[in-house]
């Protein structure tokens, strides 16, 4: 599925917040967007998924226009919104129960995907006693189990340490590569947007646009020791540059 | 509106289980006993005693009616009777006149006591033994339609001034209660509440409006029944009708075995009360009339007359219109 | 202006509805044939409001007084016992039964009670309209206090929030939802209540007026004083509703001022 | 075992309460010397329930048949309405004066409509329960499904959930507390409803029994019946309240099974 | 002030959570912690602050014990908690209005502070219409206006992305110096903690325990520029191994 936004305008009691957005993604691609807080990231996700409709623009999916439109795609909120009256086995089956998957099946997966998530042992917790990042992950593996051709992850990561996140990282890549899903990622880590991604764009601030669109040079799989490599030092000073000139 | 007849009505039936003798024999015509639905005006009372009696010793049966008894808490007798979700009902001459003059098509069709048996009554306390004392008193009422209509003529008549007496509503607390406050008189029926004053043993005096003025000897309560179960069920009303005088004159010639059936079918009401309520009010069923429910035509055109006087009623309404005795046996 | 169209398209809808209501009831009472001491059409209903409106305004005014000032009364006993019931849950197992025993009374069975204690005054209709209208806030406003967030409590603890503080900056504005649908609740009550409580023993009032009209079969006039209770009701729920809405400006706002 | 226990300490300091309170009344009516005929003391009421005990089986299955069938009717018809009402504004705003007029009609003014439209049997009392409990479901309800996070909605929707979907998953279950703060009036009120639905007419029922006791002047036997209501309601409450806890576990505990 | 955590051990529910914590402060000292995702981090600062008290410890303030005393510090929540019913100006004020400070001078300094924390004109909008980031940075404010000498801070830059955080960082650093607050500081990023800190504490996962506690040799005030000196990434490498070592 090949998605491309095209002028895409939207504001908020008469403020703009999203000026002017093109953006393309080709199937089975891994796109990160970075850009200062505020600046209209999780705006443009509400656009896609069709929460809410834009002012101007197009959103098309292989040609498609999908303006308003509901359920195409995974979609991971910057909040956990974890529901309160359903344990975490629960939660995570939320994509499941909406679909009208089989049951049995996903309750199986989803099971075997808890000691993978830290989550091993909360299965019928309330999402109440789980840790921030434990919420985080368990927000995570609700979006993947939801399963849709298109994911969208609004900082799926930020509540995570080093070792947890890499992971993450490394599970995401493998999930990725093995089932051809496209990605579009809020990042705030430069490194983390590197290192998981084919394209980069910066978003400017409020009223934002695209500023940047960058391709990583990187072969894949990617691993550790590529952080190093002038192709890596190289991208990440070019964004870097463009986030800073920001001011 | 008429259906009453072939529509069985609902109601889980009050029947006192009917053993007696007269009971043996009707089982055979028991297909065929005319439905028939009476309801009460208030709580049963001694006032309703001879319609108990005659269906727990076999009366209706005999006239070939299965009677169901309605004990509704609250007024609204008439217009139910009217619009024909009962045949008969009990309630006041008041009641049957306005209710007339208002287009509702009810009549009366016996008096259960002749004599008016109401007044004002208040603790002897209070010294009011004439209506001269009600001035600068606080009157308790029910709120009544004739009420304020019937005192203001009773203080005109004795040259009282109507603004000089308060006029309380009281609604649902009883006379012994509000006399202990802030109310001086009340409008009591003497055969209940004066009665119950007596088993108390305290002093009541007792004004009765039919000694103040003639016309007010009208007749409460009287046995109604509409324009339609009259005209298409005249033998329904006769048999009916019969049978319920049965059971005043019973009730007039055994008070004690009266009351006892009373009790049963209300175990709920105080025993003491009935018994001593039927021992008074036995012999007034009935008073120096020649037979039990008569009415005189001049009761009821007085009555009228002075309504619409009052003001109570807006147009005449002609006596034979609202009281008929041609059902009495 | 503004404030008047909006005022306009606000009370629209219900105004439509309302007619269209009538309009049936009307309708069904002319192809039923319904006689109209059974139930009066609304035409009927209009007529007799124009015939004895003169008399109205004494007992109008009265009903409201006893309504109004029953409900405040309610409401600041509701406050007070939501707030003793909330501070130990001992207090709450052991009050209920007392609460649940004060709304199982039938008003006119204490009657006796309320008259030899208040006299005929207007005393005892405020307590009764306190009595009714007091109860759905408690219950309202408990649930609201037991319910908050209990992660924004502890931040205010953390801070070093005394009890007071924790209640005032997040209890209270979170219970604050369910207070006013206690509110509505009880507003809708309070007149009726006034209404019954007059049966206790009044001279004035639309309680009175209505056992009146009952008593000499004035169907249309019955209904008159329920189309009164209804629209004084009605009166007292938007007041709650506009309140509502002053006081939790963020459940309808993105900024103030 | 353990159910016992915790059952026990559940309802001891209920238990005491009302002892308490019933010790208090008793001593007051001695101090004061207040007649009987006034306020009987408890001990005269117990004598009372002793004495007549056999007259009353009948009419308490009577009224608790009444009280449940219209309090399960009235949740029905509560929640079919505050469902209309939450799927738009417009019909909110127009059913809300409906539904604040069938809340203030005193039920005594239309008992001949209610005898001549559904007879003397069980219906009509039933139908006034239902009248009067389902109103306090309906605004509890309607706050519930009004005030759902609104994130929650989104999400749902973002994955393609249907209405009912995200009504299944987060607005009925975030509705659920404010639904049961709703049944825990409705509760309290159904059994005096039934009661006072009696009056309307019947053979049988506490209120036909309570109005027996009142007219025969025996106010001990009045507070027998009131005893009883009040029991009968704490009995439907203290269901309601067990019932919630089923249905919202996660108000109570860190973790399910 | 000097803080003392000694012996510190807790559990939920029979499972024990923080195994033992000896950890402690000098008046003035930047202090962070790391450790995996639901290790304990988050509830030791419930202990400190009074919110929950130990199973067994002692928690001194200079020699003073503290256990279940409240309001000696201001602590910055893993959420940001923003009341619903508060305009964000008046969320930030919750600190003065608790501690019953002087209002106007408080709104004064409370306003001033808002372009820095990049929420100008937004001091009148209820936080409902914030960004994931800005929100945090409003709960971030509202805890510095509650100026209590110990500072928690619970991950308090997780949603910033790179240039709004190193403002935030700046910033922090600014007023530390000049106010001479304890600071106490969760993090996930290594580097955050190197940059800003005086020493750093490794916590191992649940039931956790500290594994390593390392001064940074890093002289004050701090620039970009010392992220690639020797000591620097020596200190990395140092706490990368502890946190790796871990699995
Ligand atoms: N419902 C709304 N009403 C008004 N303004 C809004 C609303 N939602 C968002 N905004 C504003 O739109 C802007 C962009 O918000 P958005 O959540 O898209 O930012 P973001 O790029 O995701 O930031 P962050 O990285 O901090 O999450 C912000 O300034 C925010 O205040
Ligand atoms: N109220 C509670 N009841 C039971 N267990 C709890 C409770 N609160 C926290 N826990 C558990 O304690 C552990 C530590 O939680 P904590 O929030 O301290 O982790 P953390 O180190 O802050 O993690 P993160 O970095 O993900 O925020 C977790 O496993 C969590 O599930
Ligand atoms: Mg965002
Ligand atoms: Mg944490």
């Amino acid at each position: 599925m090949e998605i491309s936004i095209r002028n895409l305008q939207h504001s908020y009691n008469g403020e703009s917040v999203i000026k002017n957005i093109d953006l393309s993604l080709k199937k089975g691609e891994f796109v990160s967007i970075i850009g200062p807080s505020g600046c209209g990231k999780s705006t443009l996700f509400n656009l896609i998924t069709g929460l809410e409709v834009p002012d101007e623009g197009d959103i098309l999916f292989d040609g498609k226009n999908m303006l308003g439109k509901r359920g195409h795609s995974s979609y991971m909120m910057q909040k956990d919104l974890l529901f309160p009256w359903k344990t975490v086995l629960e939660n995570v089956l939320l994509g499941p129960t909406i679909t009208k998957q089989e049951a049995q099946e996903a309750v199986e997966e989803a099971r075997s995907l808890f000691p993978m998530f830290g989550l091993e042992g909360y299965e019928h917790y309330y999402p109440e006693v789980l840790s921030g990042g434990m919420k985080q992950r368990a927000a995570l593996l609700r979006t993947f189990l939801h399963k849709k051709e298109l994911m969208l992850l609004d900082e799926p990561f930020g509540a995570l340490d080093a070792l947890t996140r890499e992971k993450m990282h490394s599970w995401l890549l493998d999930i990725w590569s093995h089932m051809q899903r496209t990605v579009l990622f809020i990042t705030h880590s430069i490194d983390e947007a590197i290192f998981l991604s084919d394209r980069i764009y910066v978003f400017g601030p409020r009223p934002t646009e695209v500023i940047l669109d960058v391709k990583v040079p990187l072969p894949r799989p990617r691993n550790k020791e590529m952080t190093v490599t002038p192709e890596y030092l190289e991208v990440k000073q070019q964004l870097m540059n463009a986030l800073y000139e920001m001011n | 509106a008429c259906n009453q007849v072939d529509e069985p009505t609902q109601v889980e039936e009050v029947e006192t289980e009917v053993e007696s003798d007269a009971g043996a024999e009707a089982p055979a015509e028991s297909e065929e006993l005319m439905e028939a639905t009476f309801i009460l005006d208030w709580v049963p009372n001694t006032n309703h005693t001879g319609i108990y009696v005659a269906l727990e010793k076999g009366f209706f049966e005999e006239e070939g009616i299965d009677l169901t008894i309605i004990e509704p808490a609250m007024e609204g007798a008439v217009p139910i009777v009217a619009a024909g979700q009962a045949d008969f009902g009990i309630g006041s001459q008041t009641g049957v006149t306005i209710a007339r003059s208002t287009g509702i098509p009810v009549a009366s069709i016996a008096a259960v006591i002749q004599e008016h048996t109401s007044g004002f009554a208040s603790p002897i306390e209070k010294e009011i033994t004439s209506p001269e004392d009600f001035a600068g008193k606080t009157y308790g009422g029910f709120g009544g339609a004739e009420e304020e209509a019937i005192l203001n003529t009773v203080l005109n008549q004795y040259e009282v001034d109507p603004a000089s007496v308060d006029n309380v509503i009281v609604g649902s607390a009883d006379f012994f209660t509000n006399t202990k406050r802030d109310i001086d008189f009340q409008w009591i029926f003497y055969g209940w509440t004066g009665i119950e004053a007596e088993v108390r043993g305290e002093d009541i005096n007792m004004i009765y409006l039919k000694d103040i003025d003639p016309v007010f000897n009208y007749y409460s309560p009287v046995i109604f029944s509409s324009d339609a179960v009259m005209e298409e069920q005249p033998e329904l009303v006769e048999s009916f009708t019969r049978a319920v005088s049965r059971g005043y004159e019973f009730a007039i010639e055994e008070p004690a075995a009266a009351a006892e059936i009373l009790i049963a079918a209300s175990p709920e009401t105080s025993e003491e009360l009935i018994r001593a309520s039927q021992e008074w009010l036995s012999p007034r069923y009935k008073g120096d009339a020649e037979k039990w429910g008569i009415q005189s035509e001049d009761v009821w055109n007085d009555f009228t007359a002075w309504l619409l006087e009052a003001e109570l009623i807006e147009s005449d309404v002609s006596t034979d219109e609202v009281m008929t005795n041609r059902f009495l046996p | 202006m503004r404030t008047l169209r909006r005022g306009i398209s606000f009370a629209a809808p219900a105004v439509i509805a309302v007619i269209l209501f009538l309009v049936i009831w009307e309708v069904s009472v002319w192809i039923w044939n319904v006689e109209e001491w059974i139930l009066p059409a609304p035409s009927l209903i209009f007529q007799a409001f124009f015939d004895t409106w003169h008399l109205l305004p004494d007992h109008i005014w009265m009903t409201t007084k006893e309504a109004v000032l029953g409900f405040l009364l309610g409401i600041i006993v509701a406050l007070i016992i939501a707030f003793i019931l909330d501070i130990s849950p001992l207090l709450r197992k052991s009050f209920y039964p007392i609460l649940l025993f004060s709304q199982t009374i039938p008003i006119i069975a204490i009657a006796p009670l309320l008259i030899i204690w208040f006299g005929y005054g207007i005393l005892p209709k405020v307590l009764v309209v306190a009595l009714v209208t007091f109860f759905p806030v408690v219950v309202s406003v408990a649930e609201g206090l037991q319910s908050s967030d209990r992660d924004m409590i502890r931040l205010v603890r953390s801070m070093g929030g005394s009890f007071w503080q924790v209640f005032w900056s997040v209890r209270f504005p979170h219970a604050l939802p369910y207070l006013f649908t206690g509110l509505r609740i009880g507003a809708t009550y309070s007149v009726l209540a006034a209404v019954i409580s007059e049966w206790v023993g009044a001279s004035k009032g639309l309680g009175i007026y209505l056992i009146k009209a009952q008593s000499s079969f004035a169907t249309d006039k019955v209904f008159v004083v329920i189309a009164l209770i209804s629209l004084l009701s009605c009166l007292l729920f938007f007041v709650v509703v506009l309140l509502g809405r002053l006081m939790m400006p963020w459940k309808h706002k993105s900024h103030k001022k």
